[in-house]
């Protein structure tokens, strides 16, 4: 399928740039190794999910699992979003540690009782006595026509309501280091992928190292201006930094790595440094991540602001099929390129 | 005293607890002190009391908003229950669940969820997980007709019954949801369990006001389910007695017909076993006039621990929200 | 039930001061006489829902409407949230204008594939051909325990994505327009009404008056600084604004009503000439309503603010059972109060 | 002809154009023009042709993520089928569905949800108003055996059956929900059509690629619905020759196997009736090639329009997000 192979220009966050040499591989096999070893190290971990034992391996992420593991460890599930869910959810406050994947963002919507009435808030209800270690992937999808119902980037969804963890890995670094964090962690964690990211290389050590979940990521230093951004967006930041580069202005590129809970500090001593905000998120507007960002920055780094916080996210319609449609839709590092100049003296 | 007899008083007891832990919560409500929504269960309690009667503390039961017999049934302390409903520290779940979220790991409550139907697929999941973990544990869903209603009561036994999961779907059909009767929201010409069949898994329908045939039923499917032959939907006709939310007579304020109240009565399941008990003489009225007296002395004495005990406060308030 | 009955403090908001003394009905009755009115006057309009046929009757509002419409066009229904809202959602893309009401917002969360992935794409999906003239009421719990799944104010998650328009009467006044509105509207309204304002009478005129969706109204007047709030907090709102007037603080308050889409004019002309806003809504503080607010408003005032824009929010936990929980749990007028004073010099 | 051999015809000339639809796909997709993911129903095309011939424009059909079939036989003009793929401004919904999401409300196709079970419960609704309206109107649910495990599913019948509302559900059991196999997801001793029973509707299971059979069944249920005898669920065994999605064999890329893939292609349903057609001597192969050589043409006309028309653009991006 052409829409398998997009492509998009990558780099090497700065604080792994020294191992840049060392061990590469892509997004999609940092997830795969991530898993296996996580299986292979823990027997309470297993996965579950429409065809998470197909030919296709949920684009390659699982591919080979079931043989190593079995079906009892490896199961494919019928398609039934939110009682499914459930009965993760059941299989982890009973001791175990599933990861229950979907292949988009956009299935989720079935299962956000589960997710946000149960899940979300068991271990508040309980006081603090039914810890749920539970984790979702779900894989970002964009373009080809993929429109309304299979394109959706629904982090804010998931924010919004106290008991969730969000996590949006965007090099093959974190795509590993925050499924360990999130498969370790005694709490529901949903990880966003990027379709678009998978045949990204990057550095990726080989042993089971986490990636802390909260903490967000310098990728590129500057003075001038903040930019922090997610998933993709880090990508299409990181460009633009390059361009504004060029005409001597200095972008600072905060991968913010964690959605929920998400790193205030090193967004606001990026801000007093540089004065300046834009927020590339790659989910809608309405109260957004970039809204809930702006609004606490604002309120925090008053003093520091030199020019308004800008938001750079999806246009507030459904993202439509059409290909002529979808290049005005998704925003890219030429709008973070027009928003920095507008912003700048 | 011979096993069944052995057994049948104990039914008796858990069912007397039951009651008179309703009757306890009616009489304390109205000095609103209680501030807790709360779902009671007399008419009922013949249910948890005979499913229950088979469980381990290790086997784990998932509850809805009217939980108090299930949690009892269980062995849920009554002061840590209390305590919840008047919202103290030493509840069950620390004051923060009320009455709808009971929580008790030790003895197998998992916490509690009061969406209609929400239940249902943890208690599938913790049962698979129990057969992952190679333990012989069951795990039962109670829930009422209403919830045969959602989507999540078809998708939990379509993955019970595909994966041989060792659960018992309990439906307790009281032909009330809240204050809508069962002709409005499913046709009359099948039964709950008839939906079993669906699912290629046993459905059983029983009389839900005799705790010795739900105590037989319950255990063959216990039996069923600690063997790996899959789990067993149990539909156990019943009524409650109580309004659907608060201690109050709902036929007095037009909710549902006097009558149809007025008949389930002469079912009582408790008043059932007691005669049983009293013809058979495995008890005496003198014996059970104790047993009322030793549950309402301790009952009391839970009714007063909860009403002193600690509330939470400020330090109290954010924790939680995240396990460590 | 003792916690049917709480008790607040209400207010005559501004534009309708001088009708004050008219027509007064009760918020509950407002509703009634909006649905029982809008039943009779359009054969396409019916009401759905779990139990709104009986004697207590959607706490009050619908009580009486079965004996004269009779139980075609008021439809008890079973339990099952997402696919009763594809059937509600199907009539009305045949013709139907089908009001669905549930108890609790929280119960919305079961049908948001069907709300969101559904009723709110429709009409973009088709290009316009198909409009979905759906109408959700739900009313917001609070107090006597009501605790994490009874008492929830999901409006953020119903305005993120694109699609659905979300109202919030806080007047028996707009209780009744905005629900006419609604049910005249050819989009997915949903109605979020408080529980705790069903008693607060007002201003109703007998006629079948529509209060326009994405219009705010101004409660008070002030130059000092603005607050707009949702709800049940614009009645905390009004609350603090006379307080704050002893203290000769003059707070311009606004009633935000519609959340989605919303007045940005109306609170861009009010905080350009107070400079100062807080924002108080009855829902969750990451992504809420308040963030969106703040966020839009703090890039389009940037030159007239004078003091960062603050959020009046429930905190980052689900709500708590314990009456001294829920006590510290819900922000009320003194919050307000505190928060304006830090704002001023 | 008799009026028997008339409907064959019809029955003939619907399939046909959709397999040499979905075939046209296939031949300009490596163009990668088309840039919308297209799910074949190349092996299916009884089901669609079979169960439409009975509904008039007025009637309404709700399809998948697999509808290409279903809407053609539901009389979708092709050029706006196409140009919708080539997400065009003339396409049926004007660009912005792609082929997951053709909508034509003028034939009755009130849009498509491609999210499993989506479109289950609007059937319903779309049934359940016209007969609040008083129309003699009915509706049709297609969606595949995936879809019948979602909660949707249930909630849907249970409703259709308590109403007894003019809808005909149709589950296109194919056996893989995407590559995932029936026996992965749902328990292999009962069929989808037994699930009827659970709501006292009736259920029946038929040979799907048996084009007469689809017909004879569906008739039978559009009757009953239109008399006010309520629901039907069908069941329509058949099988999908491509891939899930994409132009492609997914049996060589190791997705199925290919014996199984082999055998069903031997039970074409299109040659199936081409061959009682030719032996009742109701066309010869003259007038098969020219059917098939008419509709050839008009596709290529089609794709040529598709391709040549004109691309919605800025000014449409944020255009009905609301209805007016
Ligand atoms: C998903 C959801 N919808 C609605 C409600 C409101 N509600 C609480 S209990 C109840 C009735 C439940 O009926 P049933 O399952 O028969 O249990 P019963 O109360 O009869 O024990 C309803 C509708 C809810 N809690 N959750
Ligand atoms: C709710 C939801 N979950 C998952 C998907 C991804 N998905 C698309 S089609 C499909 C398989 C559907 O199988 P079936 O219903 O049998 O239809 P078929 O493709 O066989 O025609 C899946 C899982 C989806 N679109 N929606
Ligand atoms: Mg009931
Ligand atoms: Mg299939």
């Amino acid at each position: 399928m052409p829409w398998t192979t997009p492509s998009i220009k990558t780099f090497t966050p700065v604080a792994t740039a020294n191992e840049a040499t060392h061990r590469q591989r892509t997004y999609r096999e940092a997830i795969a190794e991530g898993l296996h070893d996580l299986l292979a190290k823990d027997p309470s971990v297993f996965i579950m999910g429409e065809g998470v034992d197909d030919a296709s391996g949920v684009f390659g992420t699982t591919l080979g699992l079931v043989d190593t593991f079995g079906k009892d460890r490896i199961v494919d599930t019928p398609i039934a979003e939110n009682g499914i869910t459930g009965i993760a959810m059941g299989a982890a406050i009973k001791g175990m540690r599933p990861i229950f994947i979907h292949m988009r963002p956009d299935f989720l919507l079935i299962s956000l009782d589960q997710l946000l009435n149960h899940a979300a808030k068991w271990s508040y209800m309980s006081n603090g006595q039914v810890p749920v270690p539970l984790t979702i992937r779900c894989i970002i999808g964009r373009g080809w026509g993929s429109a309304a119902q299979h394109s959706q980037s629904i982090q804010a969804l998931l924010t919004h309501l106290p008991g969730l963890k969000v996590v949006m890995p965007a090099t093959a670094y974190d795509a590993k280091g925050l499924l360990v964090a999130a498969v370790r962690d005694n709490n529901p964690v949903v990880i966003m992928e990027h379709r678009w990211l998978y045949d990204n290389p990057g550095y990726v050590p080989a042993e089971l190292y986490e990636v802390p979940i909260g903490k967000a990521l310098v990728c590129k230093k500057g003075q001038h201006l903040t930019i922090v951004a997610t998933s993709m967006m880090v990508h299409e930041a990181m460009r633009a930094a390059e361009e504004l580069k060029k005409a001597n202005i200095e972008a600072e590129v905060l991968d913010m790595r964690s959605i929920k809970p998400w790193d205030k500090e090193c967004v606001v001593t990026s801000v007093k440094k540089t004065g300046r905000l834009i927020i590339a998120d790659t989910g809608h507007r309405y109260g957004g991540v970039a809204a809930e960002v702006a609004a606490e920055i604002a309120e925090r780094c008053w003093d520091s602001l030199k020019a308004p916080i800008r938001r750079i996210t999806m246009p507030e319609c459904p993202v439509p099929a059409a290909a002529s449609l979808e290049e005005l839709y998704y925003p890219n590092y030429k709008d973070i390129i027009r928003t920095a100049q507008g912003l700048l003296p | 005293m011979n096993i069944d007899d052995q057994i049948a008083l104990q039914l008796f007891q858990k069912m007397l607890l039951i009651r008179l832990f309703e009757e306890k919560v009616i009489a304390y409500y109205p000095e609103q002190e209680m501030k807790t929504p709360v779902h009671l269960c007399i008419g009922q309690e013949a249910i948890a009391a005979g499913v229950c009667a088979h469980l381990q503390p290790t086997d784990t039961i998932f509850s809805t908003h009217r939980n108090h017999g299930h949690c009892l049934a269980k062995g849920l302390d009554i002061k840590k229950l209390l305590a919840e409903f008047y919202g103290k520290k030493t509840g069950c779940s620390g004051g923060r669940g009320g009455s709808m979220h009971p929580a008790d790991p030790t003895c197998g409550i998992l916490g509690t969820s009061a969406i209609v139907g929400g239940g249902i697929p943890l208690a599938v999941g913790a049962a698979w997980a129990s057969s992952m973990q190679g333990k012989n544990e069951v795990s039962v869903a109670f829930f009422g007709d209403g919830a045969s209603e959602e989507g999540t009561f078809h998708e939990s036994l379509n993955f019970a019954a595909l994966k041989n999961i060792p659960v018992i779907f309990v439906c307790e059909n009281n032909s009330y949801a809240t204050a809508s009767p069962f002709a409005s929201r499913q046709p009359l010409t099948v039964s709950i369990a008839d939906k079993a069949n669906g699912y290629g898994m046993p459905g059983v329908r029983i009389d839900g006001n005799d705790v010795l045939e739900v105590y037989r039923v319950a255990g063959e499917a216990m039996t069923r389910a600690r063997q790996g032959q899959g789990p067993t939907l149990i539909e156990a006709e019943t009524f409650r007695w109580m309004a659907h939310v608060g201690p109050v007579d709902d036929t007095k304020t037009g909710h549902r017909p006097a009558p149809e109240l007025a008949a389930w009565r002469n079912k009582c399941p408790v008043q059932r076993l007691q005669q049983l008990l009293l013809n058979k003489g495995i008890i005496n009225s003198n014996q059970e006039e104790k047993l009322r007296h030793e549950i309402d002395t301790d009952l009391e004495a839970a009714i007063s621990y909860a009403k002193q005990a600690a509330a939470p406060t400020k330090e109290d308030l954010l924790n939680h929200v995240y396990a460590d």
